[in-house]
């Protein structure tokens, strides 16, 4: 195992670590915006386990989909605010 | 939702979007992508906008084109008609009217149940070919030659357009039908 | 995960059918979702998992590098994605319309059709 | 050969060194999610922190495969990031504003107070006057009730 | 014949316009119809005599065996003859009893209908083209029946009459099949030429028993008589035709026409002869209950064909002999009677007994008529019903089994009927003449000239029995008993002998039971708690408690319940598949699968505790939004699995997909009522085992089919096509797109519908008063 | 900005054509992108010399305010990291109401966005007549304000204002 | 154009016309004449089609031109091909029978496409060789009937669209998920390749009744066999009858098309350890059936459980498994979309006329109404098989069938269950049509208007189940046509995989 091969295992491991914690501020809210940020950050975790992934399988067309995410993760957030709002308003 | 950091935004990245869309569209074929997909990020795009700016802004902004027009008078020859109704339509869209001007005119619309027609039309097209030509339907026919980007081009290509105009259509419609009520 | 995921699926099968039998309406079209998201899981997870192998022809070569995914399950899956979602969508749609026209978020307020 | 090969050490070295910065960037960001006591300080932590993270894990990426189109990827995903994490943060914050999500006890609102006043937001001051508000509707509604 | 029975049907479908055309003229065609076709009958009456039946074929599903095969023999022709001659006067009678009413197109229409399937009944050959006339004349005499329809005892009699023939019918069809099957022949000609082989059939038995419910049921016999008594509502024509000449005797005519298949059996010739003679003697019983002419007339028809019955029951030739003369003898008398009480009630607007006297002045041509019948009916010298009855006294004593219950049958019944005959024809027409009874309408020539010419034909035949009819007769007894050696010679005059002396006591007890029948009508009230046992009223509580049950049992299992409905199934496959998985398939070698552990990864854990507590989490939020937010996240995960199992293409479709979905959620449940929460309240343990076993059997049916899993043909294919045949370097989209592009047609246009149909649902509005 | 999207669409083709000829004249890398990029830039500035160089003088200015972004970004970061993994929260935070020079819609997009992307802060919205931004503050020296908005004006919203202009 | 090529037009067809009425979807006038021109366009294809199979024996086509396990087959034989035939003659009635009775609102919210994109799915279902084609092809149909059960937006419609929809869509799943297992275990989609890889000493063999289950819980559902039927009698009767006529007469059948095809294809080898199974199913359906119809009280519900008793009948062919039952059961199917379909249009007119499905509400058509009462009569008599109408035929052979092959139980319920269909259908006519008009609802007046066309459209699909009846012979010839190619799988195998030796 290379140098290379153990700091990607490491950060994935990290990462998914980062994964479950978030999950855990999403499961304690204590409100919806509480959840739907920690949502992003899930996003933003995926983004980053895929591209160590990528990396990891040495297959670039991986990365396809980690663009497609970073453009339309924030969707979720956009859509979630929207119905607040209407609701509120 | 009115805020106008979200509609800046948004009003700049559609057209990114849309360009992206079309990009994985035709990259589908050789990577990660395909008429699907690209109809689907294409569609978001558009609802990224109908969030950002309501509905009515981007069927006016995407779907529908005005066209402009006023009665011909008498001392206006044909020709003189014609060149300033294409004047006016290409070059000067933008300009505002002064109140009481002789121009009226006319949306053209695009609805979405169209573009799911033509996609569904183009899809069907493309398999058509094999049939003209007396092969089984969907025989897939290439152009010679390579393009950048696109690759080769053929029938299946075609189809997945038709793919793309569809799914595009589809959410259109359905966002549409749904944020209106 | 090959071993893990039959039993992924498996809850994810469990938890769909519970709110499927669930009164509220709303539990109902996520047991729908939930569904169709547990079929996929089945058939991706039958259809053979490969670690790592994509299964596109990286530029220069005529044949895919083994070892590769199994691209068949994956057209199958995608399109039964894309289907689920069209059939997902009209559900939710629909579930919204019987919410408006019954007042009422509760199965079991919906039985007139059979009474005699 | 023994330039190859040496190129290749570097870029790896410097690929991992980026790659373990983001991940630990990514890693504090969640802790602060968690530790962080309101929600706009969370916010404020992790729309930069992961932001950031990812950034430095791709262009780790970027690095480690030294291809144009790879890079261009790498590129955009960064740029898209870039572009949507603050908006995205934006959105959701004004939302929790209106939403009347509580500010942290120790925040200073006061040059916020003509915003608040101006959108009938008054009641939105700080955590421990939320907190008795909330608890007083939970007692008018004993059921619980979830959200509208 | 099939010219023949193509006009009569043409002719019938073409009634109602004749009707509009020609107004109340259209008796004429409609008369002269049954008249040609017994004038052509006529034409094939010597080659029938001289043993040379007319025999022709008309392919029809020849695939099937099903033949338009007639086979016109002594039998056949004597219904046929019987048929056409009736025919042809109740369509004149009807023409005027049936004057004002508007429907009498239609009546028309279904009588000539059952007319012509009653031809095409008794001069079938095949199985089957036999069963279709049965059925038609089941359906023509419901509609007949219920011609009066909007008389609620009319609809419902007709209905019964219907299910109980019905019954009967599908039993035939099911006799005829195994018959068929059993014999490999498709005609009662080609069958009676393999009776023997049949006999030792396995299907000989079933084939029997459903023949004798098929005919039992048509003809009324015990315990299936009780629909005729309500068949009654009919219009008197209809009764006087279908009720006591044709229809009923069908099945007389089928028992008659298998009786050579049959006779050789104990069952046939116990079950014949002990249901007819019950028969018999309980429609002669229950005839004697009555006031109402028609009922007393429809129990004597029971009573007769319970004879009839018991006479092929016998089976002997004398037995045939007296049947067929018998069955002639009563169609008679019994059309004539028919007619008459339907003239009477024409008439007088009355059928009531004990209403009805002297009638003879007002009407005399009737009283003759009736009178004429009456006789015959009583078994007097000279008519024709004496020498029936002498024949069936004769028969019955001869029997080699069952002769007191037999012999008490014919015996009794004929001493009820001497009552019932002095009852209809002196206490209606001669008794109290001085007291005329007020009648609104006089009978006119149409009304009483077709009893009139029934009656006398009794007499006739009566008179010169062998001058006419008895060549026929003899033919049909020969059809009947399979040889050609049953001769038959009618006298009036037998000389002194035992049966003239019963027949002579049966007068006389006759009488005496007419003087008491005032009383026993008197006392008939006090056997209501016995026909609450009989059949009719089991066929009620039957037919209702059937109704109720269907009720309930539809509305407990069809309860509008979607989460029942959806146990149900999820019960019948988890059922299936365990029993499958337990006893057909081999078992998951779990010890094979251990080496899988060490490829798990800390992030694949991850990912799996994540997926499980975000549906643990699911499962316990009250909150709308969180539950959305949820499912995005199993989205999500679900995608990245798809991701560390080489499928971009699919994890950025559910990526996109998921968040679509979030989208429509989100735009549509702002509007929504308020999140009321529901517990699961009733049964929550139950749907918990039952998720629980559904998803342990799909787990177990991943892991078997993970064990056996194959490589594929297709994989192979697809890699190497992909870029050399199809131009493209993404397999999954080329496959999409080019290799199994159809599915993808099919996969697009379920979205451009779901489209529309979303469209529709969301902005169709119910319409007040839209058409169904 | 119309040159720019020129300068961008000319280097990808040329990085196109350069990159997709058989054998490639020059390698896959960075270098390579940097260079097409930069000689692009250096051909455009050729023909456009003489009557439009607003975008060559911008682009150092980009480049120079990107730099200082970045640095801001990890300087920043850091300082937030130091604070969540110390058990003490060392943060004061504040809303500031900071007053817009910016006009355009575009100009407050992009400001509020570079904003919430430096740490510590976090645009909230945007007042109704477009004089005001309010921001969430983590740090605030002193709980000086002024010179908070100060520095944001310094820093981001002068040069975005110069850039845009 | 070669014959085979034909096979893919009654897809374009409707698909084609579809998208133009899309494009004319403002003017509800031209989609029907769109609609009519494709309808007939569809039959006289139908007609070709049918001719072809018949004179050439199955034809079948590559879609996309790849070889054949690789590729889509679209096959035909006699039985799809009279399927489609059916299904045609019943559109065209259902399209005249719509163009008078649907409201304009429904047909401007799209109700000829969906019509013309459930014929689409039909005809896919018929005519696909690949068994995820199949599945693509039936969620075009239950998509088409979802939104077509739900247009108008009634509650009861919602209600049933809701019920429909839910169960279907767990059917769905099943199914996918069984295509799943099949492709795992077998390594084809094809389904000729498929047979000739159960037919052949593949070491899965053994494992072949896991997607056995799978399939027949999934397109039991479809076909609606007990204990699997309940969204049945929960939706059918829901919309209006333009679109029940066509959803009940011919999809339900569908489903048990896709039964006896894959039953006698691939899954006949197991058959043997599911016959029992499917003699109680098939027993139990017709049973259910007909006493949830005999305790109903509306028109279109009782024919809605009938819809259940008759699917009852058509598995009984497949339970017996002899040539002769099942070729009953196809010329039941033949028949019962007919008729099924004709007697739902004529209590759409009876309801148009009375204003109401409920027995209780109605009466008095006989003597308003002769020709509708005629037109009822003779369909309802076939329903419950009276010679020589066209049920009588295929309950004949279906009787024949289970006698030779000694199941006397299953036969003695089935002819039972058609005295029970006759009861139903005299109880409609004693109620609906003899008994006289409630007197409550005297007020109400009856619609009196001229109606042509919905007199035509009946009395139009009332010819062919005359013509069905009274000369039988050919389609019953073709149905045992059929049944032979059914059981001759290798017949369908070589035509598929060897083309060029089939021919
Ligand atoms: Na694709
Ligand atoms: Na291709």
């Amino acid at each position: 195992m290379s140098l290379f091969q153990i700091t990607l295992t490491i950060a994935m491991a990290v990462l998914s670590l980062c994964l479950l914690l978030t999950a855990i501020r999403f499961a304690i809210g204590p409100t919806l915006p509480d959840r739907i940020t920690a949502f992003d950050l899930i996003v933003a975790n995926v983004i980053g386990i895929i591209a160590i992934y990528t990396e990891y399988s040495g297959n670039e067309d991986f990365l396809d989909v980690a663009i497609i995410l970073s453009v339309f993760g924030f969707l979720g957030s956009i859509t979630f605010a929207y119905y607040i709002m209407r609701i509120n308003h | 939702m009115r805020t106008l950091i979200f509609a800046t935004a948004i009003r700049m990245l559609t057209p990114v979007f849309l360009a992206f869309s079309i990009y994985i569209l035709f990259r589908g074929h050789n990577h990660p992508g395909g008429g699907f997909i690209g109809g689907l990020i294409g569609s978001i795009a558009f609802v990224f906008h109908i969030l950002g700016l309501g509905t009515r802004q981007t069927a006016k902004s995407y779907f529908s084109i005005t066209f402009y027009k006023y009665d011909r008078k008498p001392h206006h020859g044909t020709i003189r008609h014609a060149l300033r109704l294409l004047r006016k339509n290409l070059d000067r869209r933008k300009q505002k009217e002064k109140p009481k001007s002789i121009w009226n005119y006319y949306l053209l619309r695009l609805r979405p149940t169209y573009l799911m027609a033509v996609g569904l039309l183009v899809a069907v097209a493309s398999g058509m070919v094999g049939l003209v030509l007396g092969k089984p339907f969907m025989t897939a026919y290439w152009v010679e030659g390579k393009i950048p980007v696109i690759g080769s081009l053929g029938t299946p290509l075609m189809f997945d357009a038709g793919v793309y105009l569809l799914v595009l259509g589809m959410v259109l419609k359905m966002v549409f039908t749904i944020s209106k009520d | 995960m090959e071993i893990l995921l039959p039993f992924l699926t498996g809850i994810l099968f469990s938890v769909s059918l519970y709110f499927i039998l669930h009164r509220h309406l709303f539990k109902l079209i996520l047991g729908i979702i939930l569904f169709g998201l547990a079929t996929n899981l089945f058939l991706f997870v039958v259809g053979g998992m490969t670690r790592g192998g994509i299964a596109i022809i990286a530029q220069g070569n005529d044949l895919p590098s083994e070892p590769y995914a199994d691209p068949v399950p994956q057209a199958l899956l995608l399109t039964a994605i894309v289907i689920g979602f069209g059939i997902q969508a009209f559900a939710i749609v629909l579930i919204k319309r019987v919410y408006q026209t019954f007042k009422s978020n509760n199965l079991d307020d919906l039985n007139n059709n059979e009474k005699i | 050969m023994l330039q190859d090969y040496e190129l290749q050490v570097i870029k790896e070295v410097v690929s991992c060194v980026l790659i373990l910065g983001g991940v630990t960037f990514m890693f504090i960001a969640t802790i602060g999610l968690l530790r962080f006591p309101d929600f706009y300080t969370r916010m404020s932590a992790i729309t930069k922190g992961s932001s950031l993270g990812v950034g430095l894990i791709l262009i780790g990426l970027g690095i480690y495969f030294n291809q144009p189109d790879i890079m261009l990827k790498v590129l955009a995903i960064i740029a898209f990031t870039f572009i949507t994490a603050p908006v995205a943060a934006h959105v959701i914050a004004r939302t929790a504003v209106r939403n009347r999500s509580p500010f942290w006890s120790k925040t200073n609102l006061k040059e916020f107070k003509p915003y608040l006043d101006k959108e009938h937001l008054e009641k939105v001051k700080n955590h421990d006057m939320y907190r008795a508000e909330a608890e007083a509707q939970v007692e008018q509604k004993p059921n619980g009730g979830g959200d509208t | 014949m099939l010219i023949a029975l193509t006009t009569c049907f043409l002719i019938a479908f073409s009634a109602p316009w004749l009707y509009k055309w020609l107004g109340k003229h259209v008796v004429i065609p409609m008369a002269l119809l049954p008249f040609g076709v017994m004038a052509y009958l006529s034409t094939l009456l010597p080659d029938v005599l001289h043993h040379v039946p007319v025999v022709q074929t008309h392919t029809w599903v020849p695939s099937l065996g099903i033949n338009l095969d007639f086979r016109l023999d002594g039998l056949s022709l004597l219904f046929a003859l019987l048929i056409t001659f009736f025919g042809g006067l109740i369509m004149i009678y009807a023409a005027a009893y049936l004057k004002d009413n508007p429907l009498l197109g239609r009546f028309y229409l279904f009588l000539t209908l059952f007319m012509a399937a009653m031809l095409g009944l008794v001069t079938a050959d095949n199985f089957f083209s036999l069963f279709l006339f049965w059925e038609i004349t089941s359906i023509s005499s419901y509609l007949l029946i219920g011609f009066d329809n909007k008389n609620k005892t009319a609809r419902t009699s007709a209905w019964q009459a219907l299910l109980v023939t019905g019954m009967g019918g599908l039993a035939l069809m099911g006799a005829f099949i195994l018959i068929s099957i059993g014999t490999g022949s498709y005609t009662f000609s080609e069958l009676l030429r393999q009776e023997s082989d049949f006999s030792q059939h396995a299907f000989f038995a079933p084939a029997l028993l459903l023949i004798l419910l098929g005919c039992f049921t048509k003809s009324a016999q015990f315990p299936f008589h009780f629909w005729l008594p309500n068949a009654m509502a009919a219009p008197t024509p209809v009764s006087a035709y279908l009720h006591s000449a044709t229809m009923v005797k069908a099945g007389i005519y089928l028992l008659a026409r298998l009786s050579p298949v049959f006779s050789g059996s104990e069952v046939w010739q116990l079950t014949l002869a002990g249901v007819g003679a019950a028969t018999a003697l309980l429609g002669a019983f229950l005839a004697l209950q009555h006031t109402d002419m028609k009922a007393i007339l429809a129990y004597t028809t029971i009573s007769a064909l319970g004879q009839m019955v018991a006479m092929l029951g016998i089976g002997t030739p004398a037995a045939l002999k007296a049947m067929v003369v018998y069955l002639l003898a009563h169609a008679l008398y019994k059309g004539t009677l028919f007619l008459v009480a339907g003239t009477i009630d024409h008439s007088t607007g009355s059928r009531n007994l004990n209403k009805l006297h002297g009638l003879a002045k007002s009407m005399p041509a009737v009283a003759i008529a009736a009178t004429l019948a009456t006789l015959s009916m009583a078994g007097i010298v000279p008519f024709l019903g004496f020498i029936g009855k002498e024949l069936l006294y004769e028969a019955a004593l001869e029997s080699s089994f069952l002769v007191p219950l037999l012999f008490a049958a014919t015996f009794l019944s004929g001493v009820a009927y001497v009552a019932v005959a002095i009852a209809l024809g002196y206490k209606v027409f001669w008794k109290n003449t001085k007291k005329q009874m007020p009648i609104t309408h006089a009978p006119t020539p149409k009304l009483y000239g077709p009893p009139l010419i029934l009656g006398i034909i009794g007499v006739i035949l009566g008179l010169a029995p062998n001058l006419l009819i008895t060549p026929v007769l003899e033919r049909a007894a020969q059809s009947i008993s399979g040889s050609l050696h049953t001769e038959l010679e009618l006298h009036i005059w037998h000389g002194f002998t035992k049966v003239l002396a019963l027949s002579i006591l049966t007068l006389l007890l006759g009488l005496l039971l007419y003087l008491i029948h005032d009383r026993i009508l008197r006392h008939s009230s006090k056997l209501k708690g016995i026909y609450a046992l009989g059949p009719d009223s089991l066929y009620r509580r039957l037919f209702q408690g059937f109704l109720h049950q269907a009720k309930l049992f539809t509305s407990a299992i069809q309860d509008g319940n979607l989460r029942r409905y959806v146990i149900y199934i999820i019960l019948f496959f988890s059922g299936l598949m365990l029993y499958v998985l337990w006893f057909k398939t081999p078992h998951v070698l779990f010890s094979s699968r251990l080496h899988l552990l060490q490829l798990i990864s800390f992030h694949e854990v991850v990912l799996f505790v994540l997926v499980a507590a975000a549906l643990l989490y699911l499962l316990g939020t009250r909150s709308r939004l969180t539950s959305i937010v949820v499912m995005g996240l199993v989205g999500y995960s679900a995608a990245l699995i798809y991701i560390l199992f080489g499928a971009p293409d699919v994890a950025a479709t559910q990526l996109l997909i998921e968040t679509l979905t979030v989208v429509i959620f989100v735009l549509l449940l702002h509007k929504l009522p308020a999140f009321i929460y529901l517990s699961h309240q009733f049964k929550k343990y139950n749907y918990i085992a039952i998720a629980l076993l559904f998803g342990a059997v799909m787990t177990y049916t991943m892991l078997l089919v993970q064990d056996h899993a194959v490589a594929s043909e297709l994989k192979d294919y697809y890699g190497k096509a992909s870029l050399a045949e199809a131009h493209g370097r993404n397999i999954v989209n080329v496959i999409l797109v080019d290799f199994r592009g159809l599915d993808t047609l099919g996969e697009i246009t379920v979205l451009a519908v779901a489209a529309l149909g979303i469209f529709a649902l969301m902005r169709l509005h119910p319409e007040k008063g839209e058409k169904p | 900005m119309n040159t720019f999207y020129l300068h961008s669409a000319l280097s990808f083709i040329a990085a196109y054509l350069i990159t997709h000829r058989d054998p490639p004249p020059l390698p896959y890398n960075a270098f390579t992108a940097a260079f097409v990029f930069l000689s692009i830039f250096w051909m455009l500035w050729l023909t456009t010399y003489f009557y439009n160089r607003v975008y060559f003088r911008k682009m150092p200015k980009v480049i120079a305010f990107g730099a200082f972004f970045i640095k801001e970004l990890i300087v920043a970061n850091l300082k937030i990291a130091f604070d969540i993994v110390t058990p003490h929260f060392y943060m004061r935070p504040t809303v500031i109401a900071f007053p817009l020079a910016a006009k355009t819609d575009l100009e407050i997009t992009l400001l509020s966005c570079i904003i919430s992307l430096t740490p510590g802060t976090l645009s909230i919205d945007v007042s109704e007549d477009k004089e005001v931004l309010y921001i969430h503050a983590l740090y605030v020296k002193g709980n000086d304000i002024e010179h908070l908005k100060h520095k944001i004006k310094d820093g981001f919203e002068r040069p975005l204002l110069e850039l845009t202009s | 154009m070669p014959a085979n090529q034909l096979l893919v037009i009654p897809l374009l067809l409707p698909l084609l016309g579809a998208i133009i009425s899309v494009f004319l979807w403002n003017s509800i006038r031209w989609q029907a004449v769109v609609v009519a021109v494709v309808q007939l366009a569809f039959i006289s294809v139908s007609v070709i089609m049918l001719q072809q199979v018949l004179q050439a024996g199955i034809l079948t086509t590559q879609v996309g031109n790849w070889p054949a396990p690789f590729g889509i087959s679209l096959v035909t034989d006699v039985f799809s091909s009279l399927l489609l035939l059916t299904t045609s003659i019943a559109g065209l009635g259902v399209f005249m029978f719509s163009h008078t009775a649907l409201d304009q609102s429904r047909k401007h919210f799209g109700y000829y496409p969906l019509f013309l994109l459930l014929q689409m799915g039909v005809s896919g279902v018929c005519l696909t060789g690949d068994i995820f084609n199949l599945y693509v092809w039936f969620e075009v149909l239950l998509i088409c009937c979802f939104a077509l059960i739900a247009l108008g937006s009634r509650k009861s419609q919602l209600e049933g669209a809701l019920k429909y929809l839910t169960i279907n869509f767990v059917a769905s799943g099943l199914l996918l998920s069984g295509i799943g297992v099949v492709y795992s275990l077998y390594g084809a989609l094809n389904l000729a390749e498929l047979a000739r890889i159960v037919r052949s000493d593949h070491p899965n063999l053994d494992l072949l009744l896991v997607p056995g289950i799978f399939f027949l819980t999934g397109f039991g559902i479809k076909a609606a066999i007990f204990p699997l039927f309940f969204w049945l009698p929960a939706s059918y009767h829901a919309p209006p009858i333009s679109i029940s006529a066509f959803v009940a007469g011919i999809i339900s059948k569908i489903g048990m098309y896709t039964m006896l095809r894959l039953y006698t294809l691939i899954f006949s080898i197991e058959l043997e350890a599911a016959q029992p199974l499917l003699l109680l199913l098939s027993g139990l359906t017709m049973a259910i059936g007909v006493v949830g119809a005999a305790a109903q009280v509306d028109f279109r519900k009782i024919l809605s459980f009938h819809v259940i008793s008759q699917i009852g009948y058509m598995l009984m062919g497949l339970a017996i498994y002899t040539p002769l039952a099942v070729a009953g059961s196809i010329f039941f199917i033949i028949h019962n979309m007919l008729v099924k379909t004709n007697l739902f249009l004529v209590s759409g007119v009876v309801a148009h006329r009375h204003h109401s499905f409920s027995l209780l509400k109605l009466g008095g058509v006989y003597l308003r109404h002769p020709t509708l009462s005629f037109l009822f009569l003779i369909s309802a008599l076939s329903l419950a098989g009276l010679p020589p109408l066209s049920g009588f035929w295929g309950k004949l052979m279906l009787a024949k069938g289970g006698f030779e092959a000694g199941h006397y139980l299953l036969v003695g319920t089935s002819l039972c269950v058609s005295l029970v269909t006759l009861f139903s259908m005299t109880k409609i006519w004693n109620e609906v049509f003899w008994k006289p008009r409630p007197r409550q609802l005297k007020q109400q007046p009856v619609v009196t208007g001229k109606s042509y066309i919905m007199y035509l459209s009946i009395i139009y699909l009332l010819v062919f189940i005359l013509l069905l009846g009274v000369s039988a012979e050919p389609v019953i010839q073709m149905a045992k046509l059929s049944a032979d190619q059914l059981f001759n799988s290798e017949i369908y195998i070589d035509a598929v995989l060897n083309p060029e030796r089939a021919n």
